[in-house]
């Protein structure tokens, strides 16, 4: 590895220190013998006032990035899905956003990060967001290579957008016969209890981060995390009306607008971009480098998909290569901050050649309806991500980052199992065939989310 | 020749395709139509406005087929297409004077 | 209120003035004892220069997220109206920003920002933007805690995105039925007399802002603005023609596709990132702060509006709920430079809740026809925000909030009034009705928003 | 001109140099008496920092920006053409970026930016990039006026962002007839070979810098380029069936979509706001200046085109005046860090003025089929742009923008011309005349971009 | 049996179903389809090249009634239909050998 | 008076339409439908899962025409729709007892 990154699992402390000391030579050039860019911390007040403010400042914009990606899965679940459930779709991921970020504020957060018991499992630092309106951040244990400048508002932020996308995951999964109830009621449950918790183990201070587990921006925390939900859901609540045949063999369900599914994609691409670099959680030069590793992932996710759709399938599948873009983006969130060029780029294309195949698996042989590739996107890349940072990074240790996966599989997948199993039990988990084959548009909120001047007739029962 | 019409529903028509195939039917052409009827419709509110959808989406199958096939192809129409509840639709048959397949020009029975 | 501001109305006085000692500690530990983030201006002339450049360059951005918003407005209009008209209100949205920027820079500044006679009814500095080009703020009147550091062409292009919203809000009301003329007319009424004006008075330095009235980020000056003359358009051009049956009851005339409407919610969502911290007119620690209550605000009112919708409708709307986030975002817009969580949440949760039976009341018993709710999502939500402020800052007077807010709608009500009262006289307001009929893609602007391959045979004339 | 920028094409060595003196007066006003905001580089080594870190973070942000254009030139080319071939659009932009983003890095970079023998006309600084991890810029040559402070991994960033845009330009003339293969196969060659060149010449230091070509963001090097090589390429794959009638006049095949077409003008108009005050390559405070002007030509595009579409087509059409933004945005790019306020208004309305019957002349006249309007938008305003710096811009000469304008059009001419004429030899260019009337994303990717549910039955064949 | 099939203007269907519906007409398929005709069409412009439209959108309405109801329905449908204008539409009327009730398989007028 | 109905290959619709002008008639009216035949279909993959599209998009042409012009009708649409490739489609001619014209009341052949 040719860099070092001072933010993330406790890479900080190998950050040089060099002396600074520009000289104005005699000609009006600038001779900059040695600036440390990484002592960010130091000089006068103004100048930490300043470092302080920019880092807030560009996290707020990271998260700004990260909400914009409510609007990617919006149309990436809408497009992937029949005209009939498309308002459902922007409605459930609508209110997974505004529900799940109030409930975050008031139980998620105390969950996620407990304060000082960190090595808690189930820590929990009281309800609501102490100190959210201080405006300042708490400088009393700034230290200069492990300095944390972000004040509760920020932080909170950036990371309610985060546990909303951890919930918006699942929605893709179980999309098109879920009643609107149990989209509320999970979404109370993954962000106010089952994400805070993974969180908790690693961001949070807790036993994983004491591991040296890596896990830089989320493929385990948020992604795997929300793509074994996925999967629990869409398992327990059974396939869609006409998906397997009697013979078992999964039939096509087409989506009904490819340009809206990838236009979906074309948000989170550029969502990712506040996902990532702003998990360096302060705006230092670590940021560009954290963008160009990213990209290089989500394009070369983009061409795996191409490749491994134009081998298996025949033909180079859209929504596929579109899979395929946002497997790399998964895949690489673990390892961004700690790997090198070529590294993210096998880790990006690898996620991108295995998404198809995982799809195919998911459908064929699991027997499980996922109408938009959620858990293939989310849970596979997922785990694609934190193995390779076992394999790619120095510092992390190809176990520890198993065990990490392996407890959120576990965990997740018994608390989401009790979940839904609880709002099958109680009925309040799927709706009717009569309006599964109406569409949730009507039978859930009342009206199609096509006018009729757009539906054709049989849009209605497709 | 007769031409026989039937509006069904729109989830039975891959029934109603494979009991036509299965009958030796080789040809049909349907289209995406709205009925109104006994099954009357339902109400939807947008935005707070109340509004009756009376007409509910159907498919019409036409087939073409020789007056000896008439009752085999009502027959097949009917028992994919039934469901028992209302709405189940309609078939009604027409006397057709003349067919031709437009490729070769050849008419009446061999046109169909 | 646990936490003070340095922008905005008056609330500058009371920033703490700390100490700030950074001390090297022997460990290599920076011990921060104190720092005052809020003294914004101090230090040597690199870090003058290093402040203000981040202002101007976060304005910046928060100016780009405004004008954001106008392709949300754009889909939002396009997806609640037929698909005849499709193409009218994305054109329309293009020409209000095109042209609404265009004036405003040649009058509306002018206008809006007198200098120094701010007290004035009707200022006027000139035509044009004198100083647009000088790339420096004037750092002449800068005070320690009053510091504005924005050059004229930062302080411009955020507010000129303002202006274009302001005029964009209109669109939505009088859609389907509003010749292309009348759009480009109010468009320059709206942007050259009537919102700078409104804008005078406060932002201006004029009267409201003397009497102390509360608008950080327009509430009153920007929503009530532009959906008190949204109501006067919508009320003097008539309901869309099969809009209200013969006994008089309001008939539902969907939209062509809730998917690109709520798409148009998601981005206005953003949108308000800009609008909303980017009010703060400076980088500083209050932009995390107001981005977390304007989160939650909008994440309440889609849950007020979900409540208010299943109660008042049966089921939840998912136009109502996109409106009931856009209701809690325009509600906060006055408060969210100096109320507190509760409050915020509060707020948003209210106008959510109220939006939903200010649609149906504005329909049902004023008998507008306001297509996609702009008069409820703005000018009902300005005034609950204008209101909020009066109960819930301290510093705020209900009674000078309801004198601004009493000033905006008859200023507005009667400007605007006169405005389509002219181009109703002159003929130019309404297209005919073979046009309405026909729709205005074509009547209007030659030919269809959508392909014949898109179009079922009844869109043509639904 | 009342401005000058420290940035770009050589018009950096006039900033002015002034003494900074902060002084805190006893009424605990600051008075500033004069701060050089220009002078970036001085001061401590924390100043430094600073400096350095906001200009990177900031180049960030505005590759994002660009990057997001990705989703505005797909939708545009999506909606301007038939839902037949809308997933093939959609694809064929999310492929574009991916290889051209991965080729740029491995060829690309290197012949653009071939380093110390910049005058050559194929330098090449080798494959990849060299530095990309090292985080921190190369301070060495930093010279007080002339500062340039992006490590390579912002600088690629920004870059791979433009070379993905030149490969994207192409993609909408020659839509709707062309294979999959042939896009990829010309996105490696316009990504990896032409536009680098191209690039060289100018911001790689090359001949046309040493004459004093004025090309700030690109209208040359950029668009030009990309139109180019979209004209030759439109004309080389020949018109869609159906295009021209038997007696040579073009008959209309309109799009399917307006309002997606215009979603993605939207987008572009934000992502130029990366594009252009990116392209200061450091976040001074030119960018709000150069923020206004591009709003300014964008607008004054619009207006152009609806006032030119108004009179030659009896109607003001939509998607012209789309192209009158873009237009209008194309031909800024040149001259914004640069021009005044009125020649950018002239340059951008002149833009959106001549677009239009630019786009009647190709069809008719030229015939041919440019289903996007890409040649008009981006060659031909390129070309005004480049002509608008001549004109306008003291330091520049108009002679030495049409050397510039004739190379980029000679080069790109004969390289594009040899890269389409041997795929068109070859057989790749072209799909079969079943597989144009089919619809390519039947043909080509497997199933069509809507679903059963919303095409109409004649879509598939429209 | 009669099959009586009109092609109206679609905004007079509302008035049509609600004419049918008051002389007892218990059941109408529709479906929509475009026409030619002396109304002639219009021509639209996008980006500059004009296209005509020759087809405009109309409905069609099918209604199979007993013989003895058929001139009702065809006075209550162009009472109901005509504007007066140029485009109103056309009815025609077609012998219908057989009608059949999916759901029931009654045939004959039990079945409309 | 006679009702011919054509199928046809939606691109032929041009070639029909200018056809069915050129011999005098005045009024048509088209709709979209989905034919199967021996033409066959096609399969598509959508995410992986191939499926049969088994209905082909046609276009439906019905024309109201004198009984002594049906030949010349029939014969018209067969010389423009035919392109000799399997799934040109079929022309049916049914008979009509009554056309009126919505707009004036008239019937018969004035009606056409
Ligand atoms: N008299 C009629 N003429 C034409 N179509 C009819 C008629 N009656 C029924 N239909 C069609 O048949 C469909 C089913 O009829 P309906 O009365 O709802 O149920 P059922 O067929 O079970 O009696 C209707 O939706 C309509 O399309
Ligand atoms: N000969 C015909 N055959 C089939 N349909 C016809 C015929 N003539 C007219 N139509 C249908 O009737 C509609 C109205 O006819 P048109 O000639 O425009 O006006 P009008 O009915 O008032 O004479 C046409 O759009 C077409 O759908
Ligand atoms: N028996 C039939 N009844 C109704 N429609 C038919 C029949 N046979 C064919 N068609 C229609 O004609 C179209 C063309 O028929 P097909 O058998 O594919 O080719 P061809 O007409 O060349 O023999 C079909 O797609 C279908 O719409």
């Amino acid at each position: 590895m040719r860099w070092k990154l001072l933010t993330g699992g406790g890479l900080a402390t190998t950050a040089m220190l060099l002396a600074a000391s520009p000289v104005l030579a005699q000609d009006g050039d600038v001779v900059v013998e040695e600036v440390d860019l990484y002592v960010r911390f130091g000089g006068t007040a103004a100048d930490i006032a300043q470092t302080v403010i920019l880092d807030n400042i560009f996290i707020f914009i990271a998260g700004v990035l990260v909400f914009f990606m409510q609007a990617g899965f919006a149309l990436l679940a809408s497009g992937l899905t029949r005209a009939k459930n498309s308002s459902n779709m922007m409605m459930k991921s609508l209110m997974d956003a505004a529900l799940g970020v109030l409930v975050f504020a008031l139980v998620g957060w105390g969950l996620a990060y407990p304060g000082g018991d960190g090595g808690a499992w189930f820590g929990f630092a009281g309800w609501g967001i102490p100190g959210l309106m201080d405006g300042l951040p708490d400088l009393a244990g700034a230290t200069e290579d492990g300095f944390y400048p972000l004040s509760v508002s920020s932080d909170f932020f950036f990371q309610a957008a985060f546990a909303a996308t951890a919930a918006t995951i699942v929605a893709g999964a179980v999309a098109e016969r879920t009643k609107f109830v149990a989209y509320l009621a999970y979404t109370v449950v993954i962000t106010g209890f089952i994400y805070p918790v993974v969180v908790s183990w690693q961001w949070g201070g807790g036993w994983l981060a004491e591991r040296g587990f890596v896990d830089f921006a989320g493929s385990g925390l948020v992604h795997l995390t929300g793509g074994i939900a996925a999967l629990v859901g869409a398992a327990l609540i059974g396939p869609r009306i006409g998906k397997f045949g009697a013979d078992g063999k999964p039939r096509a369900i087409p989506g009904h607008s490819i340009p809206l599914a990838m236009t979906g994609v074309f948000i989170l691409f550029i969502g990712f971009f506040g996902f990532n670099p702003g998990s360096a959680l302060q705006a230092d030069m670590s940021v560009p480098v954290i963008a160009v590793l990213t990209l290089f992932a989500a394009c070369a996710g983009a061409l795996g998909a191409l490749v491994s759709s134009w081998a298996l399938l025949k033909k180079p599948d859209t929504s596929m290569a579109g899979n395929g873009l946002l497997a790399g983006l998964v895949a690489i969130c673990a390892g961004v901050g700690s790997m090198d060029v070529v590294p993210a780029i096998i880790t990006g294309f690898v996620a991108g050649l295995i998404v198809v195949p995982a799809v195919l698996l998911i459908e064929r042989v699991l027997k499980v309806d996922d109408p938009v590739g959620a858990v293939s996107v989310h849970a596979v890349s997922g785990l694609v991500g934190l193995i390779a940072v076992g394999i790619f990074v120095d510092e992390a240790s190809i176990g520890t980052q198993l065990l990490g996966a392996g407890a959120i599989i576990v965990f997740v997948g018994i608390t989401s199992g009790i979940l839904f199993g609880i709002l099958k039990a109680v009925g309040i988990l799927r709706v009717s065939a009569e309006q599964e084959i109406e569409g949730l548009d009507v039978s859930e909120h009342g009206a199609p989310g096509y006018g009729p001047d757009m539906l054709t007739p049989a849009a209605a029962t497709a | 020749m007769q031409l026989i019409t039937a509006v069904i529903k729109p989830h039975q028509l891959d029934a109603v395709k494979e009991g036509l195939k299965s009958i030796g039917v080789a040809g049909i052409t349907i289209s995406e139509v709205k009925g109104f009827g006994r099954q009357g419709g339902h109400t939807e509110t947008y935005r707070g406005a109340e509004y009756a959808v009376e007409f509910i989406p159907k498919v019409k199958v036409e087939v073409l087929a020789a007056p000896e096939d008439t009752t085999k192809v009502t027959d097949a129409i009917t028992a994919a297409a039934a469901t028992g509840k209302i709405g189940d639709g309609k078939i009604w048959v027409t006397p057709v004077s003349e067919v031709i397949r437009i490729r070769t020009g050849e008419s009446g029975t061999d046109a169909i």
